[in-house]
């Protein structure tokens, strides 16, 4: 009872997506009566992240939950927890062979690039050949792979397609549609999250362009499943990020308690959330899902 | 002094040695720039002209309220913060809470302008720098507004204020467009292209004038006859120019820099309540870096950072060119990441210009 | 004699741990030049701001017109009819002359919210008040910062004299002044006294002060050395009082006995 | 003046009034306030000291070169750029060119103190505040990062370089550790704690001294020398203090800016080059806000934010409290998003602290 | 007579639109004491900035020594023996008084790498120079800034006869000064004026010119009006000479002939 557990994650403050994370392992630490502190760099800075990995360990937790943001820069501190004798599960960004090279226990997660892979090969199957992605957190590598894999399944070169965005809506809305305004023959988009999916649904509206154009968008929230009901969004990558607060909680309470845990590495996506499951996916979208 | 000791000088150049004269030149060669390089690309068509308009409305609102402050001599980092935090304010009375959403805008005003006076207080009554106090303001203000957020509704983001702001009173004042007959009747008669594929197929490209715009031109005009015409407007410049020997000479220095912290805020609410209205959501990382932009919209329209010069046409200006840059460069197909750079490169050419044109007025080598 | 308008009573003033004034007692009546000397230092600065509203007194009593007064402001003791030229002169340097002269007065034109500044009539105003003072200006426009000390000394004396007061207040108004420009000052002296408004003349020059004070009041290291009138005492021994009594250089002899 | 008319001043309330006594109390205070509330948590343990010694020094190498700089009258908001640039150049040259790591290194001083030299001449020869300038790099700079990073690897991150950084004959002075036979005899005899499981277990829990803290003292020392004992120092202060009355007496005010600049641009440089060689990728976010929190830490430290006042000792210890309690409220468990609410608040009453501190110095009110 | 220090032939110097000097020369030799007077904003300010390397002159040459020289920084005025103290006091208020004597020369003990500047000996000689000025510090700790205007004025000029020079420029060194203090500050020009030094001394009181100078150069509106050596003029003619020649307001009378 009472495990102390720590998740270390990469994400700034005002990331939205990950409260999914948090919620799951509040609910998580709840159900199983461990305690469980969500840790992040406020500035989103993975250096600083890698400090807070180091800080984790010299607390003793029962287990370190943390995301492989930058093999480089995490190896030294995870392997160094694992060394100290700290289970440590990784998830979200990372692969699972990164995850068994640092030593963890397991990966709950899907590899970013092969998510954005995924949408491109779907996107290339509705005929599309050039697109746009609109990154709104550019600075963050996990975003450039993104759009990098959506590319490489198009099978375009990537260049000026991946637009540094900023993060003001009005100004995301408006480069967007500059962007299209002077690059017409766009029939993609791919949005990496809520931030720029929001604008970006305004942009095409005010443009008469919903439903015109392939749009696809990296995770989830009410807007976004209501532009799926709506034929505007093709589909949304929903990774689960429930699963990736929620399991990595429970396995290691339960490794803790009775020394169980699975033998392999799960992955939690890329779920693709279309018109046909919006239903279910809806009611939870943001919080839950 | 008298005449004899006077090189001539023409009267043409004495005209143009104002401090917006540098934003003037800028702002004409910016827009032959762009009219070059992307005239093509649908920039310069109603639906360009009006995605650059709104853009650079929106610099515009937060930059005459930092420009009037930064005239009395103070600065305001805070004004980011502010901007997420407000919106935050307004969507958790009105979405979580239940309120009507014109109470929430309200009361979103009213914390604004307490948090300007707060911050015009301190810096009043302890004499520290405005930087210092606004950047403890910067972070504690985004700290609340995450952790406000996250613990009313367990997101970062909260939407569906658009649904709540139906038939609101007060909504329709900061989102929407007005004009619309107006530009329905221009895209009849042929002046304005109407939709040709798409939802909108037949309607005008241009809906009518954004609320947002009209913030922006209500707010330059007010600012450009207080600064200028108004006796308030001489104790701006008093203000800013020398506190201590404005004080001695009977200007209420410290009433007009909390009243300009306070004029402050309420833009950057006016901005905040806007992008709420519009998108129908708030965000806690909303306004991120918008202080600085304010500053260099403000600085490129050729204020002195130091207080005491400064005009609100050159504020607007300022927020043009960036505006029309930050786009141009989209329009123009331009890698994106380059941006930043034409940014930075833009301030430093505008401010060596403003420079030199103040010291043309001021006489000084 | 007529009532003083301002009286100022044992006023003390501390900085932290310095003292720099130790119970100074002042008047100024109606119509009177009184001459405020002194050591640098001896603090004379210091209690003309505290009669301006500056600084607010430690110790010590301020009557305006016999009624205790306590300014909280320049403001204040303007509006209750003190002007004062600071010795570190109120001027903006990058504002116009005319912003300058009308600073915190402006005159207004127009009705309520609309309310805006007349530049016309202050402009014109203040071209001719700096004539008055032998001054052309190039334009009322010409930013402060562009003339040169003397000039601005002169504008700030012409802005007090202009707006008329009971009490004008000149700390060292001549000390930065040309030979021409000082006559200029001291027979405006004269001028103002004689409608009637009191004037305090801060200055370390014995000659202005004998040539247009009424009555000498000598500080000291904080303290006042007593008050004097007209024809009660010499050059020299004002002189002397004004040195502390120390021992003078050698010099004296070819300056005539003054400096 | 004399004596008498002086109040009396007790010796220890002289002997008190320092530009870092307020960085003092609040060292204090803060190691008490966690002591307290966090003591068990393992922050004062080895491994947690280390943990916040290491976050320290990294505060406190940008801090001693802001300090400098702004007791030189200037600041520099480019600093948390430089360090995205200068890592990104290391990882560039030796990564993708396959320079040798001493080399890439080299260049990135070299590249650096030429950055600090633009940015110093910029500001000395028009005359701009230093805000502006540095305000302008500071976007140019991330641009310039981000773009090179996407043009040669199609990424913003680089990895790879502790895989050629292998044997370099210069890197091990960025990264790694030394002492370590220090630490195995203190680990022996039981002063420091050992691993108890795992693979590591019966190593020492410390396993020396980081390079990063050898780097940050050698830079408090060298700066507090500079600073207090030499006639440079002097001319910092001077420079910052007034710098037409310094040019006026003969005191070589450009180069002693210009200079300024440079080192700073040099502390901004050996903390990226830690960061690379410790982490062993550079990425094009490294650096974000670091200028503000080198600004913060010298404030804390007493520093005058408009020049001429200042400490090297504040601006570590203004480091320390910085890092301390950035840890420790990990440590301690609080909700992560109320730290900037703290490092707000914690501004606002050292600044406050230490203007009560500078006037009982200068004996104003 | 020896050859001059410095000569000066026809600088002129223009800020933008304002012709500051329109061709002014002048000389100094050693042991001789220079008065430049002249009306406010005549140029006597810029004048001496231009021989003390802070302007750059528009045009006009400049001898030092007989060699042509140009002043880039007033580093390279000082180093050639030009000591000067201005009219707007070189001081940084916030240092101590030591640190401000001795800015820009400070004296050093130990080697190379590690030299450290000697404060003991620099406290003890900023200690005994003000002393010898008449003032006596509270600490030589104290920081400028807590100094009166006319203690400030003292120790600027008394760095600037400390570090000894074949030139000392003192722009109106008295205006702000009391009578102690002025009595001082001219019998120290005499003293300096005897080692051998070339003065340059700026006021607007004609007599302290007359006390101590024995040449006089008077500008007007950036033109000499002309010099005369000590004997060569009376006080009267000298006065209206700095008044321009325009007539003079009616307290003459009362002033005994000279302001
Ligand atoms: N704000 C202040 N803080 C501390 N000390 C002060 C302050 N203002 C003045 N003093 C001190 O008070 C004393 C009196 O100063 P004051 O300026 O009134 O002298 P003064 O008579 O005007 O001299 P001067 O003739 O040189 O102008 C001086 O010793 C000065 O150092
Ligand atoms: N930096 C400058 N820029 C423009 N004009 C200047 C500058 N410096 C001086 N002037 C002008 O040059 C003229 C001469 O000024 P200067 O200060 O040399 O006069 P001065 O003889 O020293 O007067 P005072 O006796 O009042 O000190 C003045 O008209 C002044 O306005
Ligand atoms: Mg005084
Ligand atoms: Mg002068």
């Amino acid at each position: 009872e009472g495990e102390k557990i720590v998740l270390v994650s990469h994400a700034p403050d005002s990331d939205s997506w990950w409260n999914t994370i948090k919620n799951a392992i509040a609910l998580a630490g709840e159900q199983m009566g461990a305690d469980v502190d969500y840790r992040n760099p406020p500035t989103g800075d993975l250096a600083d992240m890698a400090r807070i990995v180091e800080q984790a360990a010299a607390t003793d937790p029962a287990g370190i939950i943390v995301t492989i943001a930058d093999f480089d820069v995490l190896e030294g501190p995870i392997t160094a927890a694992v060394d100290q004798g700290i289970p440590v599960i990784t998830i979200n960004s990372g692969t699972a062979e990164q995850s068994r090279a640092l030593g963890a226990l397991m990966h709950v997660g899907q590899p970013e690039y092969d998510a954005g892979y995924g949408a491109g090969l779907k996107a290339k199957a509705q005929g599309a050949d050039s697109f746009l992605c609109v990154n709104h957190y550019i600075t963050n590598p996990a975003s450039v792979e993104r759009c990098q894999g959506f590319a490489d399944a198009l099978g375009v070169e990537m260049g000026s397609q991946m637009i540094d965005s900023g993060q003001d809506p009005s100004e995301i809305q408006n480069k967007v549609s500059a962007y299209l305004s002077a690059n017409p023959e766009t029939d993609a988009i791919l949005t990496l999250g809520p931030t720029s999916a929001h604008p970006t649904l305004r942009a095409l509206d005010s443009d008469g362009l919903s439903g015109e154009i392939f749009f696809g968008t990296f995770d989830l929230s009410g807007e976004i499943a209501e532009a799926i009901k709506g034929d505007v969004i093709e589909f949304a990558i929903d990774q689960q990020p429930f699963l990736q607060g929620y399991l990595p909680v429970v396995v290691l309470t339960n490794l803790a308690r009775y020394g169980v845990v699975p033998g392999n590495s799960v992955n939690s996506g890329p779920g693709f959330v279309t018109k046909d499951n919006i239903a279910l996916v809806e009611k939870y979208a943001g919080e839950y899902r | 002094m008298t005449d004899e000791r006077l090189r001539e000088v023409s009267r043409l150049r004495r005209a143009m040695i104002r401090p917006e004269l540098g934003a003037i030149a800028g702002t004409i060669l910016v827009f032959v720039f762009f009219l070059m390089i992307a005239g093509d690309s649908g920039m310069f068509g109603p639906k360009g002209i009006q995605n650059w308009t709104v853009v650079s409305a929106q610099f515009a609102i937060i930059a005459v309220g930092a420009c009037l402050l930064m005239i009395a001599g103070e600065f305001d980092l805070s004004v980011g913060s502010m901007i997420g935090f407000a919106g935050v304010v307004i969507a958790i009375l009105s979405v979580q809470w239940g309120w009507p959403v014109w109470a929430s805008i309200i009361v979103a005003f009213a914390i604004c302008l307490a948090l300007g006076f707060v911050n015009g207080v301190l810096v009043i009554k302890t004499g520290l720098p405005s930087f210092i106090v606004t950047l403890a303001f910067l972070y504690i203000l985004r700290g609340l507004t995450i952790w406000l957020s996250i613990l009313t509704t367990r997101q970062t983001i909260i939407g569906g204020v658009k649904d709540v702001a139906e038939g609101d009173p007060l909504a329709w004042a900061f989102g929407g467009v007005i004009l619309k007959p107006v530009f329905q009747w221009l895209a009849d008669i042929g002046l304005i292209d109407t939709f040709t594929r798409g939802t909108r197929a037949g309607q005008p490209v241009v809906e009518g004038v954004p609320m947002l715009v009209v913030w922006a031109l209500a707010l330059i005009v007010f600012g450009h006859f207080l600064l200028t015409k108004t006796k308030f407007g001489n104790w701006i410049f008093a203000a800013g120019g020398d506190k201590q020997a404005a004080r001695y000479v009977g200007v209420p220095v410290d009433r007009v820099k909390i009243l300009m912290f306070m004029f402050t805020a309420f833009c950057a609410c006016v901005f905040a309540t806007c992008q709420v209205m519009e998108f129908g959501s708030a965000a806690a990382d909303r306004g991120l870096l918008k202080e600085f932009e304010a500053i260099i919209c403000v600085v490129i329209g050729g204020a002195l950072l130091t207080g005491g010069y400064g005009s609100v046409i050159g504020a607007a200006l300022g927020a043009l060119i960036f505006g029309v840059v930050q786009q141009g460069l989209f329009f123009s197909g331009a890698e994106s990441s380059l941006f930043r750079v034409f940014l930075g490169t833009i301030l430093i050419l505008a401010v060596i210009l403003n420079t030199y044109i103040r010291r043309m007025i001021t006489g000084e080598r | 004699m007529s009532t003083p308008i301002v009286e100022m009573k044992s006023i003390e003033k501390h900085f932290g741990p310095v003292i720099a004034l130790a119970g100074v007692s002042f008047d100024i009546r109606p119509g009177e030049c009184h001459c405020l000397l002194g050591d640098n230092g001896a603090g004379k600065s210091t209690f003309i701001k505290t009669m301006a509203g500056v600084h607010k007194p430690t110790k010590g009593e301020i009557l305006f017109e016999g009624t205790p007064m306590s300014f909280d402001s320049p403001r204040d003791s303007m509006e209750a009819g003190i002007a004062t030229v600071y010795q570190d002169l109120a001027m903006i340097p990058l504002m116009s002359v005319t912003r300058n002269f009308w600073m915190g007065r402006e005159p207004e034109k127009g009705f309520a919210p609309f309310k805006r500044v007349d530049f016309d009539h202050a402009n014109q105003v203040t071209m001719d008040e700096m004539k008055k003072m032998g001054i052309n200006l190039r334009s009322p426009d010409q930013a402060v910062g562009t003339l040169s000390g003397g000039e601005r000394q002169t504008v700030a004396i012409a802005r007090a004299v202009y707006f008329g007061a009971k009490v004008l207040i000149l700390d060292e108004p001549t000390s930065a002044l040309g030979v021409r420009q000082t006559a200029n000052v001291l027979s405006t002296i004269d001028k103002v006294r004689k409608k009637g408004i009191g004037v305090v003349f801060i200055t370390h020059n014995v000659r202005h002060a004998l040539a247009v004070g009424d009555r000498f009041t000598v500080l000291n290291r904080g303290k006042t050395l007593g008050t004097a009138g007209r024809g009660e005492i010499t050059p020299e021994q004002l002189q002397d009082l004004m040195a502390g009594g120390q021992e003078m250089a050698q010099l004296e002899g070819s300056l005539g006995g003054t400096v």
